[in-house]
């Protein structure tokens, strides 16, 4: 279980920094980065996991709960959900912008900033 | 001052630019164009004089600050605190005399974009003291993200055209990257250590064999910094972003941004890291002074390649990258030292060399050394600020920069590698002398009108389209172009490149500075010192900082300002070169083979988290030889 | 480099850097098996300190609120960056699609339509309310509820047309909402040093753990949050609609 | 919630997270990257993180998809 859980983790950054390499859609390749910043947030939740643990909610809760999962790296990745809107977000009018600009999408095409 | 107000001091220094930033993004549009301009400047200067208050009060030991009044309890850390200590705040401060010239100096410039362009201004001084000042890992993270969301947005302020907007996207890709690495090397390390706290964290790092797991964290969060800090491989980004940005925004990437990486690591460094067991000291040494030298070199050698100058000083930017680098590298406290004074002078140096270049932008509509040659004339205070500038770049005395090198040239003669002198010196001779180049054949006329390499890129070109033509917006408050109306200099324009340098001159005669610096510098880098303050353990625990500081208090020597002396003439034999008729062919051969370092950066965002992801894993290769 | 020497660079740089992340990550505890003592202790302490019942609210904006602050400042930065980016320049106009065939109106909505998207978006104001002012008790706050606001408002737009929307420029009102709530997060946190405590600390009457009014600073915050949100994301989404239906470039 | 469920999420989420880097077109991308979302929406509720599942929801499967269409629209209408 944990290879297949940890290891999603690495599959995903890697999957998306596959994409933004190989892109040749600046609006894929923002998309792809989403998904590469997905596994922070899947990551730092698998760090505070524990099984069988229940929600970091204290109501209507059995008399004997039992342990509660990590709220801490909730707390974290909730920040991280919000950065990673952000970002991507932000990129996108970029991208919109470039598209204006220099009249294509094509990540390769663009050589304004060609040495 | 008593305990309240003075401990109220440290809020207020992220709060003030903060709320000032959300109400100019919320209600400027009520204000007129001079008012926002005033209110932001207003709020800058009260940051600095705020975050000066702190750099002389946390002189003696670190002031902790526990934000929602969350102290350690039973030896466990539970809120977010504030470890301000006098490089911390220095640097704060050093980002709000930035902010307060750039936008003085943007008052006359550009079109503000309804207020907009001064709340991200605002709010990129606020991320930056937080970074400076916090002793949270994650509140690290979010530092880091900040700075960098606001900075994105600058780049491709002038969206009007291609150069920027590529830019301010290469940057947003690779640094968003950086990003997820710091976040990963920071979960990684709270799983180990159940903390978030770099004190806390640190302590449980302490005399410990590092396993796989912190090696890779180290990589990960080293990985984000040195990103940041554009470090070969990580730097393609910053000449694409840094040679497109608006000029009052390239200060601020310039000054501040980019170190705020290097600063980031050895914070990291010192609190957590540095306690490992097995000496990890010195192969650690080796790892970073390799990245140093690399990157001065390739930022060098590249910078002497532009002809585009904005492109040329973010090149110029890059190679004292890398002299900083070594500093850090080093390890030890006066090379902490020296690199923390040497990113003060450089700081003003650079900043007043492209607030220079933006008066010739503005009055003569390109940044291209080729198209100025010999119409330098009427623009004097560029003139001057680009020649001094360079020159203090190349530590001519008494400019600050100079201390900074002679505590650096100590540090590395203590560590038994005196020879990266001549690595420093070759980097500053190489980058002073393109600006130097540059500056002669702008105002004296002198060298050829085309270029020697026949191989320039677009990014030549992209200078003069990526110039700051004003874009009017909806509200018609633009102003006119420098096309249209050139005029005089104005003086809010003319004032704060001049003010720069007088600043860096002042700082440089100020007496025993090398040796605040340097205690600065050895508190910072005592790991139990800062853990027992932090964490309430030892309340006497004080870093012994008598030896560093005698060390620093010598530096300065008559070998020393002989060797500053050198550097300059240095960069004048390179700038020589670089104009002079006859040594036309040795131009063609040094082209010739450089050429493939300059294909390197090819501009294509794919290339850049190509060599990025390579970065990572060496970095990870190499963490592992250092701390195992 | 060649897109396929580029490949090939990045075949190998990816393997070297999986099998890195691989031994970094086979250092964790395995899955599901321990979790930290500073979490173990906010779960235990957290609702009798705070009067909450969900612990990540008292986590986000209490014991680590400040890292909020600066979040919601990133927020904001975002969406002041991408007017920014997207504010019409010179060489564009912004103009309506009905000036291009002035003789021809874009026929008003359907009552249906109008009907179903006032009740939708009725239905979304409230579960956005709700959503903001019960992050103390259950999973969501401001964050989620201002999303559920702003997306209130999209509805709107779909319903109604767009440009009936662009006439009444609600933009001035959704931005002051965007600054107020950032800002309003600061001014909170200047409670607690006018109490003589610390900077955001919670001084406000904490309530009877999972009433409605409870938890002190934390609701108030979840609020002001809520406020900025729903404004930041309804002004991007504005910023966006606004390239699509109206800017355009300039004929030259 | 059990393992099993945990670990078929986990294979959902994978699964899914690479059907969006490899379909190329943006304008399937988009739909692709919604139903990602949705994915990591369920896989962060698995682990009992309703917060972040919330959070997960309103921008992945909400709020990105759309402003990535209207993107794609105004590209679309500039190459007209």
């Amino acid at each position: 279980m944990s290879v297949l859980a940890y290891g999603v983790v690495v599959w995903l950054f890697l999957i998306g920094v596959y994409g933004v390499v190989t892109s040749k859609n600046l609006i894929h390749l923002v998309v792809c980065l989403s998904v590469a910043q997905s596994a922070t947030d899947i990551l730092l939740l698998e760090i505070g996991y524990r099984s069988g643990g229940h929600a970091p909610v204290f109501v209507d809760l059995p008399a004997h709960p039992g342990p509660a999962v990590d709220a801490v790296t909730q707390a974290l990745a909730l920040t991280d959900v919000v950065v990673g809107a952000a970002v991507t977000a932000l990129l996108l009018a970029l991208v919109v912008q470039v598209h204006k600009r220099a009249g294509t999408l094509d990540p390769n095409q663009l050589r304004a900033t060609r040495d | 001052m008593n305990q309240f107000s003075s401990s109220a001091v440290i809020p207020a220094s992220v709060v003030v630019p903060l709320v000032g930033a959300a109400l100019m993004a919320g209600f400027s549009g009520l204000l007129p164009r001079w008012a926002r301009d005033l209110i932001a400047i207003a709020i800058a200067v009260a940051t600095v004089v705020l975050t000066l208050i702190l750099t002389s009060a946390s002189a003696g030991r670190p002031m902790i600050y526990w934000f929602s009044g969350w102290r350690p309890a039973g030896g466990m850390v539970i809120g977010i605190d504030y470890a301000v200590g006098p490089l911390g705040a220095g640097m704060a401060s050093l980002a709000g005399l930035l902010v307060t010239a750039a936008l003085v100096y943007s008052c006359r410039y550009f079109d503000s974009a309804r207020g907009r362009y001064h709340a991200l201004v605002l709010i990129f001084l606020a991320g930056s003291v937080d970074f400076c000042l916090t002793g949270d890992l994650f509140n690290v993270f979010v530092a880091f993200e900040l700075v960098a969301v606001t900075a994105f947005g600058l780049t491709g302020y002038n969206a009007g055209h291609p150069a920027p907007l590529q830019g301010a996207i290469n940057f947003a890709v690779t640094n968003s990257l950086g990003g997820m690495t710091v976040l990963m090397g920071v979960g990684l390390l709270y799983a180990r250590t159940g903390s978030l706290n770099l004190a806390q964290v640190g302590q449980a790092l302490a005399g410990r064999h590092p396993d796989g797991l912190v090696v890779v964290a180290f990589a990960l969060l080293a990985g984000g910094f040195l990103i940041k800090a554009a470090v070969v491989p990580f730097h393609f980004w910053l000449p694409d972003a840094y040679g497109s940005a608006p000029i009052p925004v390239c200060v601020l990437f310039a000054g501040v941004l980019s170190e705020l990486g290097l600063f980031g690591l050895i914070r990291v460094w010192d609190t957590v890291f540095s306690g490992a067991a097995g000496e990890p000291g010195p192969r650690m040494r080796a790892v970073l002074l390799g990245l140093g030298i690399a990157t001065a070199l390739v930022g060098a050698v590249m910078a002497l390649a532009q002809t585009q100058l904005k492109r040329m000083l973010a090149f110029v930017t890059m190679s004292h990258l890398g002299i900083y680098l070594i500093g850090v590298g080093l390890l030890s406290p006066l090379g902490l030292a020296g690199a923390s004074l040497l990113v003060i002078g450089d700081a003003l140096a650079k900043s007043a060399l492209f607030l220079g270049v933006g008066i010739v932008q503005r009055q003569r509509a390109t940044v291209s050394e080729l198209k100025l040659r010999g119409r330098g004339r009427g623009l004097a205070v560029a003139g001057v600020t680009i020649a001094l500038g360079a020159l203090a770049l190349a530590d001519l005395p008494p400019f600050a920069s100079a201390g900074g090198h002679a505590l650096l040239a100590t540090a590395a003669d203590q560590a038994g590698v005196s020879w990266l002198e001549v690595v420093i010196a070759a980097t500053v001779g190489l980058s002073s002398g393109a600006v130097l180049r540059a500056a002669g054949r702008i105002w004296l006329g002198w060298g050829a009108a085309e270029a020697s390499s026949p191989d320039v890129g677009t990014a030549d070109d992209a200078g003069d389209e990526a110039e700051d033509r004003p874009d009017i917006t909806e509200d018609g408050q633009g102003i006119a172009g420098p096309s249209e109306r050139p005029g005089r200099v104005p003086l809010t324009m003319a004032l704060p490149p001049l003010a720069l340098l007088a600043i860096g001159l002042g700082l440089g005669l100020a007496p025993g500075l090398e040796a605040h610096v340097a205690t600065a510098a050895a508190a910072f880098t005592d790991r139990s010192a800062y853990a027992a303050t932090v964490l309430g353990t030892g309340r006497g625990a004080v870093a012994d900082t008598a030896g560093v500081v005698d060390s620093a208090s010598h530096a300065v020597t008559v070998s020393g300002l002989l060797t500053d002396l050198g550097q300059v003439a240095a960069a004048l034999c390179v700038a020589v070169v670089g104009l002079d008729r006859r040594a036309v062919r040795l131009r063609r051969a040094l082209a010739g083979g450089t050429g493939w370092l300059r294909r390197l950066h090819s501009g294509l965002v794919g290339d850049q988290v190509t060599w990025l992801v390579a970065g990572l894993a060496l970095l990870a290769a190499l963490g592992g030889a250092a701390l195992r | 480099m060649s897109s396929r020497a580029r490949l090939v660079f990045f075949a190998v740089a990816a393997a070297a850097l999986a099998a890195a992340l691989g031994v970094g990550l086979a250092g964790l505890p395995s899955f599901g098996s321990q979790v930290s003592a500073y979490a173990r202790m906010l779960n235990e302490l957290a609702p009798a300190q705070r009067h909450v019942t969900d612990v990540v609210a008292a986590i986000s904006f209490d014991y680590r609120g400040i890292d909020t602050l600066f979040e919601e400042f990133i927020l904001l930065s975002a969406v002041a960056g991408i007017s920014v980016l997207l504010r019409p320049l010179s060489d564009e106009t912004r103009r309506l699609p009905e000036d291009k065939a002035p003789d021809r109106r874009i026929p008003p909505p359907s009552p249906a339509v109008w009907l179903l998207a006032v009740f939708l978006s009725s239905l979304l104001l409230l579960t956005g309310i709700e959503t903001v002012t019960h992050g103390q008790l259950t999973p969501g706050g401001g964050f989620q509820g201002g999303v559920v606001l702003a997306s209130g408002l999209y509805v709107v737009y779909l319903g109604t047309n767009y440009t009936t929307v662009e006439r009444f420029q609600p933009n001035a009102l959704l931005e002051a909402s965007d600054g107020l709530g950032a800002s309003g997060y600061a001014f909170i946190g200047l409670l607690g040093l006018l109490a003589g405590v610390s900077y955001l600390s919670n001084v406000v009457n904490l309530g009877i753990t999972g009433d409605a009014v409870s938890s002190g600073t934390i609701q108030l915050l979840n609020v002001v949050v809520g406020v900025e949100v729903a404004g930041g994301f309804a002004i991007l989404a504005s910023e966006f609609l606004d390239q699509t239906a109206v800017v355009r470039t300039r004929q030259r | 919630m059990s393992q099993a469920v945990i670990a078929v999420a986990l294979v959902w989420v994978a699964a899914a997270g690479t059907a969006v880097v490899l379909t190329r077109d943006p304008l399937r991308q988009a739909f692709t990257a919604g139903f990602f979302g949705l994915a990591l929406a369920f896989f962060y509720l698995s682990l009992q993180a309703g917060d972040v599942a919330l959070s997960q929801i309103v921008v992945g499967a909400i709020a990105l998809p759309l402003i990535v269409l209207l993107s794609l629209a105004k590209v679309r209408k500039d190459r007209e």
